[in-house]
Formats: C-alpha cells, structure tokens, sequence
C-alpha cells in the first residue's frame, strides 16, 4: 500500500502518543543527563493532548491530522520541545490544500518543511546536539525514498534506522543549543534529549506501518 | 521526595490560583492559562510581561506589581510558556503602546516568546525583547549571547517595570532595560539539587562533600565541581568571577543581590552577604543596596547565587523608583518616615 | 550536611554582621552580644525587645523595624539568649517608659528572660511580658500554658509593635499583646528535618513516606506520626485543628500565615494557601489577610504551619498600623498609590 | 583530707570542663532523643568559657572559684541549661563570706541551695525529667555523707552514684518540663538530657577527687 489515509494518519498520530507516553520516564532520564530532567513530562503531557483532540473527532484531511497533532503541541507543551516537536508535524502541514491521503513524497516533503523551518527558529546545525541531529538523517532517509519510490512501509523503517543513527552519533558532539551548551565536554557520551524523542517517534510511526500499512 | 502537593500534574494551576486567592481583588487569574495580570493598569504606558519555566518561585509570579511586571506567564516545571498563553498575557497587558517581553536566556524561552512575538505582531500589538543572560558560568564573554539568566533576571525586571512605569515608549523601554542586562552578572554555587514534584529523582546528583560552582537554576552544569569550601570563600570565588567578568572597577557603584536556591537559610545568606560587603569594599566598590533572599529557586535547591547590578546615573534613577511586588517592594516606612535620608541607598 | 558557614561556632555572630552590613545606618549591632537595635528610636515609647534562640530566621531577627520590635537578642542555635544579652537590648530599647519582652514559651526563654527581667528590674527598668503559646499541637487548652511559641509569634510581634508605636503604657501595650496571644493559633506538619549548623546527624528522623503532625520549630515531636498525605487534606486538618481549639466560629474574622519551616518551596505554600482560604470559607470565616513564607523556620526543615489571628476591632486596627521591617511590611504603593482602597484587607 | 581548697576547686572545676567538653556529642545525642539536640553545644561551650575564667587567674576563695563558674555560664550559655547549670555553682556561691578551703558540709550547703533556687524558678519536681531528678537525689546523699562526716572522696562518690540512679530513674518518667513535655509516653525510656550531664559532671567531681583528694 503506497499510501496513507487521513484515518491511517490518525491512528498512527495516535499509536505514537501512546508510545511517548509510555516512554516519559525514559525521556526525562535522557534530559537530566545533559538538561534539567523535564523532556519526558512535556512530551508525555503534550502528545496526551494530542491523542484527546484526534480522537475527539474523524478526519479527512491527512494534514489536518499533522497540523492539529502540531498546534495542539505548541500550543499546551511550552518548553523548547513544545515549539520543536510542534513544527515537526505543524510547520509541513499548514496551510496545505486538503488531502484525504498522501503518499511517501508528500510524507517526506512535510518533514523536509519541519527541517528547515526547526533550523530556521533553533539555529541548529547537525553536530549542535538536538533534535536535528537526528532529523536531518531522517529527512535525508525519506528524500531518498520518495525518490526510489520505496513503499510507506520501508520508507517508515529505514527513516526511523536513520533517526536512530542520528540520535546515536549525537552522543559524540558538544553541546552548542539549548540546556547542556554549558556542559562542555561533560556531555560527550550522553545522547540528546530530543534526538531520543525523536527516534521513539520515527519508531513508532515504523511499528505502526509494519502492523497496519 | 514529599512535596505538598495534591497531583503534580496542577501544581502550576493550584499555585496560581493560591496566589490570586491571596492577593484577592489585587491580580486577576485568566481562564485556562497560566497567566497573571494586575487588576488595575495605569492607562498610557507601554506594558511589561515576564515569564519563564515555573519552579522558580518567586521568580516568575511575585515580580507582578506597581513598578514590576504587569502580567506574568509561566509553563511548567522548567518549561517556557507556550505561545498562546504567552499571547494572551500579551493582550492582557497591552494598553496600546506595546509590550517589553523580559525573560531569560533560554533555547525554550526565547522560541515560545519569538512565536508569541509574531503572533501578537498579527494581532497589531507590537513587541520587543530583552533576554537576560546574567550567568557568568555559562558561557565565555565571546559568545555571551549563549549565557542563561538566573537571579539577575530580578535587576532586570526592576529597571524595565520602572521605566515603563515612567511612561518612556517601547523603544526607549527596551534601551533602558538592555543597558541594565549588561550591567548584571551573576555567579552561583549549588550544594545539593531541588527535585520536581512528581519525579522521586532529583535533577543531578552531588556527592555529599562537594559543590558545583557555576550550576544553573536547572541543575545545569557549571564550571567545576570541586571540595566543599568555607563560606567566604566562596563568596570571593564569585565575586571575583563577576568582578573579572563585568569588569568591575574601584570607584563603581553596584547593588548587591545574595540569593538562595530554595534550601539555604537566612542564616547561610546572611554570612555569605557579610563577606560579599566585605569583599567588594577592597576592591574599591560602592555597594547602593543590599538585599538576601530567595529571589531565583530551583525547587529545593540548596546554595547560593550573588549577583550585582552596575549602576550608571540612568539606572540608578530607575532603580530608585518606589515599586510594590509580593516579592520585593522598595523601602515602604523608611522612605517615608524616620530614615527617608537613607532611602534604598547605602551610599 | 553541607551548610555555607565558616566555623559553626560563629554562625550567629557573623549572621548579625551581614545583617547589619545589609542594612547600613538603619540598625546598629553591639559589641561583643549578640543584639540588633534600631539606629533611630522614637522617644516616650515603650521599647519592644524580642528574641529567642537562633536557627529560625527571619524570626526574630528580621521582625526589627518601624511598628516592629525595637531590639532582638537571639541566643545560639535553638537556645535561648543569656539574661545579660537580654539586658544589653532592654537598656538599648528602653526610652524611660519600659519594655515588653514578646518571646516563645519554652523553659530556656523563661528562665533567661525572666532573670533578664530581674536585673533590669534592679537597673530601674520597668518591664512585662507576653509569652507567645500558639502551637496547638504543644499541650491540651486545659495546660494552655505549657504550649510552645512558633510561627504566631509574627501576629503577636506585629500587633506588640504597633501598640507600642501608637504610644501606650506599658499596661496597655501588655494587655493588648497579650490580647493577641490569646487569639494566635497555629499546627504544623513537619516533612523532613533540618540540621544544626556542625552537627552532622538531623535533630529526627522521619521515613520517607511519612510526615509528623504538630511537629515543634526544634523538631519537638508532635501529636502524631503518619503516611504522607495530599495537600489539601493535609492543610483541612491543620485548619480544622486550630478551629475547634480556638474555637473560631462562622462570621469570625482572621488574618492567615502559610509558614513554611525553611526548604518547602513557595510552590508548595502557595497550593496550601489556596485550600486553607477555601476551607475558611467553607466555614463562613472571613480572611482578612494572608501571607504565605518563610517566617518562622528550623533551618532546612520541609514542611508548613498554618497560623490564625482571629481579630476584633481593637486587634484589627493595630493589625493595620503601617510597619516596616526587613522580613515583613505594610503595603507600601497599594496603600498609597493605586490599590489604597485595598490595603492590605481582604474583607 | 577533709577539705578542698580553692586551689583544688579551681583544678576540679577545670576537670569538669574537660570532661563536659569531651562529652559534647553524647549530651547532644541525649537530647536529640527527647529535645532538640543541643544540649552537648551549649555546655561545651559554656564550660569552655568557665575554664577560660579559671585559668586566667589564681582563686583563694573556694567560693569564688564556684561562682566564676556559675556566673560565666549563665552568662555565656543560655538556653535553659545556661540558666539550670549556671545557678548548680552560682546559687550556693553568691554572697557567701570569703572561704580559702571548704568541707563536706559547705559543698553540701552550696549544693542544697542550687537544688531550691533551680526548683523556685524551673518549677520541676523529681519526676517532670529534668535535671532535677539527678540532683534531688544528689543532694540527699550529700547531706547524708555530711551528717555522717564522710571523707569528700567518698561524699563525691556518693554524690555521683545517686546522680546517676536518678538519671536512670528519669527515663521512665513522662516529661512535664521542658522541650519533651510533648512528648508524652514517646519520652519514657530515655533519660532527661540535663541529667545526663549532672551525672558527667558527678563523676567527673568524684574522678578528680579520686586521684587527687
Ligand atoms: N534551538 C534548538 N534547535 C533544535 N532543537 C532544540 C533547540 N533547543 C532545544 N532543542 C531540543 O529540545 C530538547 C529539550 O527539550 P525539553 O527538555 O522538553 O525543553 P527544555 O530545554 O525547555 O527543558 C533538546 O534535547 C533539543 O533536542
Ligand atoms: N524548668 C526546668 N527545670 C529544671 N531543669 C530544666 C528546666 N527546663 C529545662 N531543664 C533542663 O535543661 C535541659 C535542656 O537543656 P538545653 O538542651 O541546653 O536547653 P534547651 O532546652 O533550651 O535546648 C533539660 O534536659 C533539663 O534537664
Ligand atoms: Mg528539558
Ligand atoms: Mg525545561
Ligand atoms: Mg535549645
Ligand atoms: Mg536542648
């Protein structure tokens, strides 16, 4: 199946909240590494949001799906995370014409939006120790997809491979954006919070297609 | 970790709602969101929102009042506003000249307070900004943007809530305050770390003969960890730290904030102030106030911050405006009464 | 226990000096005791001295000032002052018209006081005495006497202050102090101890998951020990506690102090501030004021007291007289600026 | 011998303070059962300042070397034991007609005096846990020890061992005086502070008196 309805997007928006709140105390364990120890509770909370307002209603437009899962993270979550994680579904899928599906471009064409607009307000570069360290590979991953028109269901797995290796390689950098910049060195070994987030994210959505795609 | 607390998923909302209950017909509590405002606001003058991550008290919340904020949003524990409440303290403060934005330096701080910028910006509301970013810890003087506020943010809220309070326009609102961002420095010492309600495991942990100098009011890292020392010690540890940093010389005028993280007690800060007075008097500094509390806390927290605000003439006139916050007011009776000759001011 | 001192053997003396550095000209230390007086005292009033052992600070220390006491002598940590330091701050208080001594009732306080009291008797200086004994916990009303002073002595201090202000007699200042005492109630529930400065062990211990009900200011067991509960029902039955001993009845007016005992964050006061002003409400009593703080601590104790004053008109318009001091004052800008016809009244 | 002279009370009085001194955190550990913990600080510290006086000159009045005692630690310590401990050496030296030794009988006077001059303003019986209970029974053996004309040796070894019993006897009372009155039932088994430190001073008096009397 080589593409996603507004009801699969929204069960799969659905399974990733579960997912995140599963994983708070995992999420706050990684922040107070490196950060003050909260990631998990924003998270946890913000995504709770989300589920409650998916599931208030049917859709019918996929990016109606992302752009409420979006604007409902900004506007509860606060916190560094509610803005990033927030334009991660938020800033591809405003103000996009109605779809009652898309396909993996499209998929990968609304991360790509996040990409850039994330940088555009973080000012973070892959190597500063965020989030983008883990969703620029991931971006790369779905770009390549799109363009060997892989099916959703392997795009999913390998963006996730991506995300994951992303997150991983960001143990190694110094921090240069958000809480650990002061943490010089101390932070080498350590994974970023919100690269660990987003891994979880990109994982769910991987499970979610293995099962239901 | 016991915590008085009912369900540390409201602890935000019940604090707020205590406050207002307290201070009843004073500050008005908005429907939904986290977010205070005066009940009276003098008309004509550019308005002053703060606001931040909670857990901090008394910082954000209890810097409301005449000379002080005009509205205070807070997120949760550690966490920056949203943009949407941070929106409406916005609209709630605004009389029509604009509204100063103060808060610290902070990746989640300063997104949530962009996108609430360009939010109000649609709503015809203008905005401008001042982050403070007073901890010398935290980052070298070459990439002093990277440094994060912490207890100065007390300096900086003063100043700006007095020179709105003064009728200046946003502009000249905004210059004001940034002049009094860099003249504040702060440099702390954490003993042993607060806890969030709701999580058993405190932020960081410390072994029990140790600080950490230069630790951030999130259990951030500071510049070293090191044997724990006597008190005057390491108050001259951190005053020397600022007075580098600034930097500071024979002959200037500065105000002097000792600041506990949550735990310390008076008594602790008490004799960390003494030596501070000490301190600063060889180097030729002029202490004009002098003030200890626990302004800037990190839950429960244990150590202490220090902080000084270089004063200019401009500033000093600011500083010196009577103000009235739950958190700090200016000297009430004795400018008034008996001591009116030394009103504020240890010159 | 790590603490920001320098040698536990001076922690009191070099308290006074940063305090008294803090507050330059306003209050003068003596040589050698350890006793603070105001640098200005209006003459042909009586002289309020107040004072205990330290560790509890603000209290007594910081409730010196305009409408305040006139001298505080504080002994060491939790023990209470020698009669000659009590001497030294009765001579620096007396102004020809005698001296009220408001202290806590404890064996130590009593017996130095009272021998205090005798040689200023013999130095031709009148004097008389409230002993504050507010803490419900502390003994049944039928043994009133025998209850202990904690957070309540802030009420019975302000309202000694003020009487003392408004220029009466010695009599008139007592009855009226003593007037206060007998509407003063507080409970308090301890989370976790605190630690005398060089002394490693805290002066309990108390398990995890469990709170001490009545609970004393020096760790004094309470009336009973029990699993950690919610806020709110923590803080209904403080409230109901000091209800039915007092007895407060429906249409009663009274002032609230939210104290807590030195590491409880103003979070957490805050929230139970919240549910005591909704618990009196619930039974028809007015809140005329409230303050949540630290006013009254054991070092790092966590935990809260709640206090009552239960006020008539008499008591109410000393409550009300403008006062100034370092841990607590009037209004300031409300009262004359632009919230005046809100003044510090919540009625 | 039959006497002590003020030479011998000034070296005595200087052993209690050693020994006081020593036992600081032991009388801290007695009253962190039932009071506040302090205990130990404060006689330390007040028996450090007494031997402070009594070094810094030479005494030829019994008397005197007593009251610089009791005055110094009433001056110094507060606290109740400030008050309670000074009054032990100060109540029955007060006043007294200069005396270059004193027997059995005058120490005995001098103890009987502070028992009622600390009764009159403490208001405790034997049984309210206090020091009380270790000095009523004290007194007593002195008075016998005199009305038997025992040596001091032995008066002192008396003195102590009836201190101690009464030390003993005050764990199983409930405290009516003092921090631990609240206490209640949840006092009994340990004994009152003060005591505690009437005993060390008891047998710290009849130590000295064994090796040099
Ligand atoms: N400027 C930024 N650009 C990209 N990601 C960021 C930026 N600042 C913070 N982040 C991400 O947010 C995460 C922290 O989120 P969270 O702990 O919820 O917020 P806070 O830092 O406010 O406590 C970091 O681990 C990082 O991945
Ligand atoms: N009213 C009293 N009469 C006799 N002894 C008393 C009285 N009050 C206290 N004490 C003694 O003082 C001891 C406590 O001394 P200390 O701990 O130094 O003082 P505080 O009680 O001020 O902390 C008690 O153990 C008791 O023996
Ligand atoms: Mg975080
Ligand atoms: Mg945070
Ligand atoms: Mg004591
Ligand atoms: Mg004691």
């Amino acid at each position: 199946m080589d593409s996603m309805s507004a009801a699969q997007a929204r069960e799969m928006m659905i399974y990733v909240a579960d997912v995140i709140v599963e994983s708070k105390e995992l999420l706050c364990e990684a922040d107070r590494n490196i950060g003050d120890g909260d990631h998990g509770i924003g998270m946890a909370a913000g995504l709770e949001r989300c589920r409650d307002e998916l599931r208030a209603r049917e859709f019918t437009d996929v990016y109606d799906v992302f752009f409420t899962s979006g604007r409902t993270m900004i506007r509860t979550m606060g916190g560094a995370s509610g803005i990033i994680f927030g334009m991660l579904f938020h800033a591809g899928s405003r103000n996009m014409p109605s779809q009652s599906e898309i396909g993996v471009s499209e998929f990968s064409c609304m991360f790509e939006k996040a990409l850039t607009e994330i940088q555009a307000k973080g000012h973070a570069e892959v190597g500063d120790k965020t989030v983008v360290d883990a969703l620029h590979p991931m971006v790369v991953s779905l770009r390549h997809s799109s363009e060997s028109a892989l099916p959703f269901k392997e795009a999913l797995r390998r963006a996730y491979l991506a995300a994951e290796e992303g997150k991983e390689a960001s143990r190694h950098y110094v921090a240069k954006v958000g809480k650990a910049k002061a943490l010089g060195e101390r932070a080498v070994g350590f994974p970023d919070a919100g690269a660990v987030s987003l891994s979880v994210i990109a994982k769910a959505m991987s499970d979610w297609a293995e099962k239901n795609l | 970790m016991k915590k008085l607390i009912n369900d540390p998923r409201n602890v935000v909302r019940q604090m707020f709602k205590g406050f207002v209950a307290m201070h009843k017909g004073r500050f008005r509590l908005l429907d939904e969101v986290n977010v205070v405002v005066k009940s009276k606001l003098d008309p004509g003058k550019v308005g002053l929102v703060i606001g931040g991550g909670s857990g901090h008290e008394p910082l954000f919340l209890e810097f409301i009042g005449d000379g002080f904020a005009d509205a205070v949003c807070q997120g949760n524990i550690f966490a920056a506003p949203p943009p949407d409440v941070i929106l409406a303290a916005t609209k709630a403060a605004d009389r029509g000249h604009g509204v100063l934005y103060v808060y610290g330096n902070y990746a989640g701080d300063n997104l949530n307070f962009d996108m609430a910028a360009e939010m109000a910006e649609m709503d015809g509301i203008s905005t401008a900004t001042v982050r403070v970013m007073d901890d010398v810890a935290s980052a070298p003087p070459e990439r002093i943007t990277d440094r994060r506020g912490i207890a100065g943010d007390f300096y900086v809220i003063k100043i700006a809530g007095a020179a709105c309070d003064a009728g200046l326009d946003l502009d000249e609102v905004r210059r004001v305050t940034e002049k009094a961002g860099n003249n504040t420095r702060t440099m702390g010492v954490a003993l042993s770390p607060g806890t969030i309600p709701g999580i058993a495991k405190p932020a960081f942990e410390l072994p029990d003969d140790e600080i950490e100098i230069g630790m951030g009011l999130h259990g951030e890292p500071g510049v070293r960890r090191g044997p724990m020392e006597p008190a005057d010690a390491l108050v001259d540890s951190l005053v020397e730290l600022i007075a580098a940093d600034l930097p500071l010389k024979s002959g200037d005028d500065v105000c002097v904030l000792v600041n506990g993280f949550g735990s310390t007690t008076r008594m602790e800060l008490l004799i960390c102030m003494r030596r501070a007075l000490e301190r600063l008097d060889q180097l030729g500094v002029k202490v004009y106030d002098a003030q200890a509390g626990n302004y800037a806390t990190c839950q429960e927290m244990a150590g202490v911050s220090i902080s000084l605000l270089r004063l200019d003439s401009e500033l000093r006139k600011y500083y010196d405006r009577p103000a009235w916050s739950p958190a700090f007011s200016t000297r009430g009776l004795f400018q008034r009464g008996t001591l009116v000759e030394d009103s504020g001011c240890r010159c």
